[in-house]
């Protein structure tokens, strides 16, 4: 545990994302860095086009490991603020499908702890990407990718 | 007793829906639950090695003891961010 | 040299800046990671209250440092966009005085090269901070706070 | 030959102005720039060990030769960022 109080912020849902709002959230006078980290959609993948990505998360579970997530990085680095909202739904190329913001007095532990949480969150917490081009579509599972069903309306 | 089981992204497209509830006597574990919803799905029952489960939103084991009203969640490999 | 052609944008100058136009210098439709780092105007420094900062810069060598800093990292890793901003004059407690924007196809790539920029913009950029609080006003130079005269009206 | 000196930060402050011309004989290098104004200023003489030196806006030597018209900086330790 460090001696800093750290405020944590985490949503998970279909709005597009606004990474000034992120970076907004985690604003501290004692703030030395904001270090923040946009994932944004490709258009192209493995070396193919790419139309579009569908996003689905287990939501309650999504949010929960999130912040579990957050809270280990508070725990491990000093930190003043995390942020991190992750979209769900169709996304088109250029739009943000993760923004994570996070504020220390010093450069090195926002850094630190970005890469840490944006590398658990692809490891841990359910969401899941399915990608459309014009070989039809794709579930994406690490360096796989999985034709998925030609048709896909219930991303629940 | 009764457990609500979810399915998410490849498994929930092979299983054809995305909930379930089912019903098993106790002592009852997710991979009793998993072995009820992949004999009614071949495609489901193929995915078994790349799942991880989940018991009431944490990971959690296949022989972990379920109690009534839990839900199960069957995880593919995550691909988020 | 890498593959990739890498769009570059430096500034210096006293506008405040804009951590989201920064950003939407770098996007680019094969980018799948935009990260940044925004450095801000702390409350305190070892220890002690600030109650603003002045910034004092050789300003054409200062852009002509940073443009060499981003092409480094451009021809070190695989980057589509580095934009980069420093302001100077007086900066008050969580204003931001650079930013720092890097759009690459994959995290690691963005990653690696906002660190290394920052690092070496305070390693070589002729860029000068002073502090100014209770006890006045100090020059920063390296972990050494220099007494400063208490009155500089000609930051040039 | 003129050369055009600037000072930075601290060393402005020591010098009491941010720039300034002077005259040299050639051979010159900004050492002897740094020499001239040193005289002049007790309080810049002191500066010297932590001073780098620029010439036409690149971090340089003291002994490189300079030309007519070149400009010299020198620079405090830096603390952008």
């Amino acid at each position: 545990m460090t001696g800093v109080e750290t405020r944590i912020y985490v949503a998970v849902g279909e709005q597009p994302l606004d990474m000034a709002g992120i970076a907004a959230r985690v604003a501290h006078p004692g703030a030395g860095s904001i270090a923040t980290f946009a994932g944004t959609v490709r258009d192209n993948h493995a070396g193919k086009p790419v139309a579009y990505l569908e996003y689905e998360a287990y939501g309650p579970m999504a949010s929960r490991t999130l912040s579990r997530i957050a809270e280990e990085a508070a725990t491990t680095w000093e930190l003043l603020g995390v942020a991190v909202e992750h979209r769900v739904g169709r996304l088109e190329i250029g739009e943000t499908s993760v923004g994570l913001a996070i504020a220390s007095a010093h450069r090195g532990e926002s850094f630190a702890a970005l890469r840490f949480m944006i590398d658990e969150l692809k490891d841990r917490v359910p969401i899941w990407k399915r990608e459309t081009g014009p070989d039809g579509s794709f579930w994406i599972e690490g360096p796989e990718l999985i034709k998925a069903a030609p048709a896909d309306n219930d991303p629940s | 007793m009764q457990v609500r089981v979810r399915l998410f992204a490849r498994a929930r497209e092979a299983y054809g829906r995305p909930d379930d509830v089912l019903d098993l006597s106790a002592p009852a574990t997710p991979a009793d639950c998993y072995d009820l919803l992949a004999g009614r799905s071949p495609a489901l029952s193929r995915l078994r090695p790349s799942l991880l489960v989940a018991v009431n939103e944490e990971y959690a084991a296949w022989s972990d003891a379920l109690r009534d009203g839990d839900e199960v969640a069957f995880i593919p490999p995550v691909s988020g961010g």
